[in-house]
C-alpha cells in the first residue's frame, strides 16, 4: 500500500514536471505527435491500453496552458488538437450510422497505433546506437595496403595496320608531283630555248646526246631528265619545220640537223 | 577435415588450386589489408585460379575466434575489425563521429527497420516533414543511399541502408537489425493507412505520395 | 621464461596485471587498428597497468609465424604486414588493349620495310618528324631495337624490327612482307589522292611534328 501511495506521488511529480517541460519548452518537441506520445507516457500504461480519450483531454488542456503562457504554437499542433476535439466527440457520442468513413474507435485505434510504432522505432533507434559502432568500440585496418593496380596496356596492331600505314606513306609520296626536287629536272622549255640556240650550227646529223646540256650526262637521274627534255625539244623543232630528226634503227642513236630551207 | 572431396573436385580443373591452408593465408592477407570489406568475388578475383575463399573463409574465421581482431561478415562482403571488449585501449584511433540528431537517428532506424522507405512513409511514422538536412547527412554518411522507385502514382524514391551502415554498427546483415522480428510479429512494421487524420509530414512536401503495403524487403 | 622475476616486481603493484593471452589480444588489436607501427612503450602505455607488451609480443609473433601477415619490426616499432610471399595478392592487374597510334603504325611499317633504317630517314620517309615518344614506345614493346650504327659522318643508329614483332604479325622474316605491287594488287593503294597535302598530321598526337620535303629513298 505504501509502495502504491509513494509510486502515485512520484507519478505525480513526474507528471507535473513533465506537464512544465512541454509547456517551457514547447519548441523542443517534434510535432504534435511527440506530445502526444509524451503524454501518453504519464498515463503510465502499456501503449496498446492506452486511454485515447484521455490522451485527447490531455493534449487539448495542454494546448489550452500553452495559449495562457502565451506560447505561439505551430499550426499543426492546432490542426492537431482541433483534431482531437472532433475525436473525443465521436468516442463519446452513440455511433451515426449515417456517418461516412471510420469509426471513433478506429480512429482511436490508429492514432494509438502510430503511437506505439513512434515509439518502437525510438527505442530501435537507441538500441541501434547502443550498439559497438566502428571508430569507437571496434576498429578497421589503422594502416591499410593499397592494392597496386598494375595497369598492364598490351597494343593491339594487325598486319593489315602495318600494310595499311605503310600503303599510306607510299601513296603520299606517289602523289606529291609537285614538290618534285627541281634541282635534278631539266624542263622542256630550258631543253627548247637551249637547241634553238644551238641547231643555226647543226647542219650535219649530229647525236641528240651531243645537245644535253653541260654536267647533265653522268648522274642517271639527270640524264634521264634531260634527255627526256632534249627529245621533246627536238620534236617540238621538228614539228616547228626547223629540223629533221631520224633514227636507223631501233634504240640507234637519235640524230637531228637544221632544215635547210631550200631544200623543199 | 571436411574437405577432402572438394578439394577432389577441384583437383579436376586444368591448374591445382593451392592448398586450403594457403588460401586462408591469402584471404586472411588480403583481408588485413583492406580497411573496407572485401567481397568474396573480388577475393576469389584476386587469389589465383580455383581458389575458394568462401571456404577458406570458414576456416579462417574459426581460427580469429576469441582473438584480438575478429573476421566479420559485412553483407557480401568481409573484414577485420578489432574485438569490441578491447576498445578502450584505441582512444587514439577513435574517430569523434559528428553528432546526430535525435530527428537524423530516428530516421535513420526507420529507414534500416522499414526499408525501402519513401520519404511521406518517414514522416508519417515520425508525425513530422523530414528536413532536407537530415536526409542529406545520412546521405552523406553514406549510411543510406537511394533505392528502387516505387511504382506508386508519382514514383517516389525509396531510401535504404548501406554496407557501410551495417559496417559501422557491426551487423552482417539489415536482417540482424535488434528486435526486428519482435517488431514485425508486433505489427509495428507495416504501414496502416488512415485517412483523416492530421499527422505526417506528407502534405507540405511535394511528393504527394500515396502510404501503401510495406514491401517485403527483409523476406529474401 | 627468464622474465619470471619481472613479473613478480611487478606483482607488488596494486592491481595484477591480465594474464598474458589477453595481453596478446590487446597488442593484436592495437598492432592492426594503428595507423603507424607502434613502440613497446607505447604499447605499455596504453594497455592496463602491469602489462608486458615486449612478451605479449614473442607471443603473438610466434603465433603469425608462417601466416599471410607477420607481426615486424619497424625501426623500434611495431606493425603487421602482409607476408612477403604474397605481396603479388596486393596488386591488381588490368589488362587494357589500346590500339596502336597512327604515327607509331607508320613508324613501325618504315623500320621493318626499310630496316636497318635511322631516324632521320623515317622521317624522311614520312615527312614528318618521329617523335621520342614513338620511338621509346616502340622500344619498350620490344617490337624494334637499335641495329648496327651507319658508318656515314655522325654514326647514327639504325632501328631494325625484332624476333617478338615477327612474333606478332606471323611473319617468319621481315622480307616476308607484301611489297609494294602485291600492296597495290591487294588494294591497298588504292587510297584517294592526296592534293599535296600530308595525311597523317592532324590525327598524330606528336603535334609539332614538321611537315619536310620528300626525298628519293625509294630509288632502290
Amino acid at each position: 500500500m505504501a509502495d502504491l501511495f509513494e509510486e502515485d506521488k512520484r507519478n505525480a511529480v513526474e507528471e507535473r514536471l513533465a506537464a512544465e517541460a512541454l509547456i517551457v519548452d514547447v519548441d523542443g518537441f517534434e510535432g504534435p505527435l511527440d506530445v502526444l506520445l509524451m503524454l501518453s507516457r504519464t498515463q503510465k500504461v502499456d501503449l496498446r491500453k492506452i486511454s485515447v480519450l484521455h490522451l485527447a483531454e490531455q493534449y487539448l488542456s495542454f494546448v489550452e496552458k500553452a495559449k495562457t503562457l502565451r506560447i505561439e504554437l505551430a499550426a499543426d499542433y492546432l490542426v492537431m488538437a482541433a483534431w482531437l476535439a472532433f475525436l473525443k466527440s465521436r468516442l463519446l457520442l452513440p455511433p451515426d450510422p449515417e456517418e461516412e468513413g471510420p469509426s471513433g474507435e478506429e480512429l482511436a485505434a490508429h492514432l494509438a497505433f502510430q503511437l506505439e510504432r513512434l515509439q518502437a522505432m525510438r527505442d530501435a533507434a537507441a538500441q541501434l546506437m547502443a550498439r559497438d559502432q566502428m571508430g569507437r568500440d571496434f576498429f578497421a585496418r589503422g594502416l591499410p595496403e593499397d592494392v597496386t593496380r598494375v595497369r598492364k596496356v598490351t597494343w593491339s596492331a594487325t598486319l593489315l595496320d602495318l600494310m595499311q600505314a605503310y600503303a599510306r606513306i607510299r601513296t603520299k609520296d606517289e602523289f606529291r608531283p609537285f614538290v618534285l626536287d627541281r634541282d635534278n629536272v631539266f624542263t622542256m622549255e630550258q631543253a627548247l630555248e637551249r637547241m634553238r640556240k644551238m641547231v643555226g650550227f647543226a647542219g650535219t646529223w649530229t647525236d641528240l646526246v651531243s645537245y644535253l646540256p653541260q654536267g647533265w650526262e653522268k648522274d642517271p637521274v639527270r640524264r634521264r631528265s634531260a634527255t627526256a627534255a632534249t627529245f621533246a625539244a627536238s620534236l617540238e623543232l621538228a614539228k616547228e619545220g626547223k629540223v629533221e630528226i631520224r633514227q636507223s634503227d631501233t634504240f640507234a642513236p637519235i640524230q637531228l640537223r637544221r632544215r635547210e630551207r631550200g631544200h623543199e | 577435415m571436411s574437405d577432402a572431396p572438394e578439394n577432389q573436385t577441384r583437383g579436376d580443373s586444368l591448374f591445382a588450386a593451392p592448398p586450403m591452408g594457403e588460401q586462408e593465408r591469402m584471404v586472411e592477407a588480403i583481408l588485413f589489408a583492406s580497411a573496407e570489406p572485401v567481397t568474396v568475388a573480388e577475393l576469389n578475383d584476386r587469389m589465383p585460379h580455383g581458389c575458394d575463399a568462401a571456404e577458406a573463409l570458414v576456416y579462417l574465421r574459426k581460427r580469429y575466434e576469441g582473438r584480438g581482431v575478429h573476421i566479420v561478415r559485412v553483407g557480401d562482403a568481409w573484414a577485420i575489425r578489432t574485438a569490441a571488449d578491447l576498445g578502450y585501449l584505441m582512444q587514439k584511433e577513435t574517430v569523434e563521429t559528428r553528432k546526430l540528431s535525435r530527428a537524423a537517428i530516428e530516421t535513420l532506424a526507420i529507414i534500416a527497420y522499414h526499408q525501402p522507405v519513401t520519404r511521406a512513409e518517414i514522416e508519417e511514422i515520425r508525425g513530422v516533414s523530414v528536413s532536407r538536412g537530415t536526409v542529406d547527412q545520412l546521405l552523406e554518411m553514406e549510411w543510406i543511399r537511394f533505392g528502387r522507385r516505387r511504382m506508386t502514382p508519382g514514383r517516389p524514391v525509396t531510401f535504404v541502408v548501406t554496407p557501410a551502415f551495417l559496417d559501422h554498427f557491426g551487423l552482417e546483415n539489415a536482417r540482424d537489425l535488434p528486435g526486428l522480428k519482435e517488431l514485425r510479429a508486433a505489427g509495428l512494421l507495416e504501414s496502416r493507412p488512415m485517412d483523416g487524420l492530421p499527422l505526417g509530414g506528407a502534405q507540405d512536401e511535394d511528393d504527394d505520395e500515396v502510404i501503401e503495403g510495406q514491401s517485403e524487403l527483409f523476406e529474401d
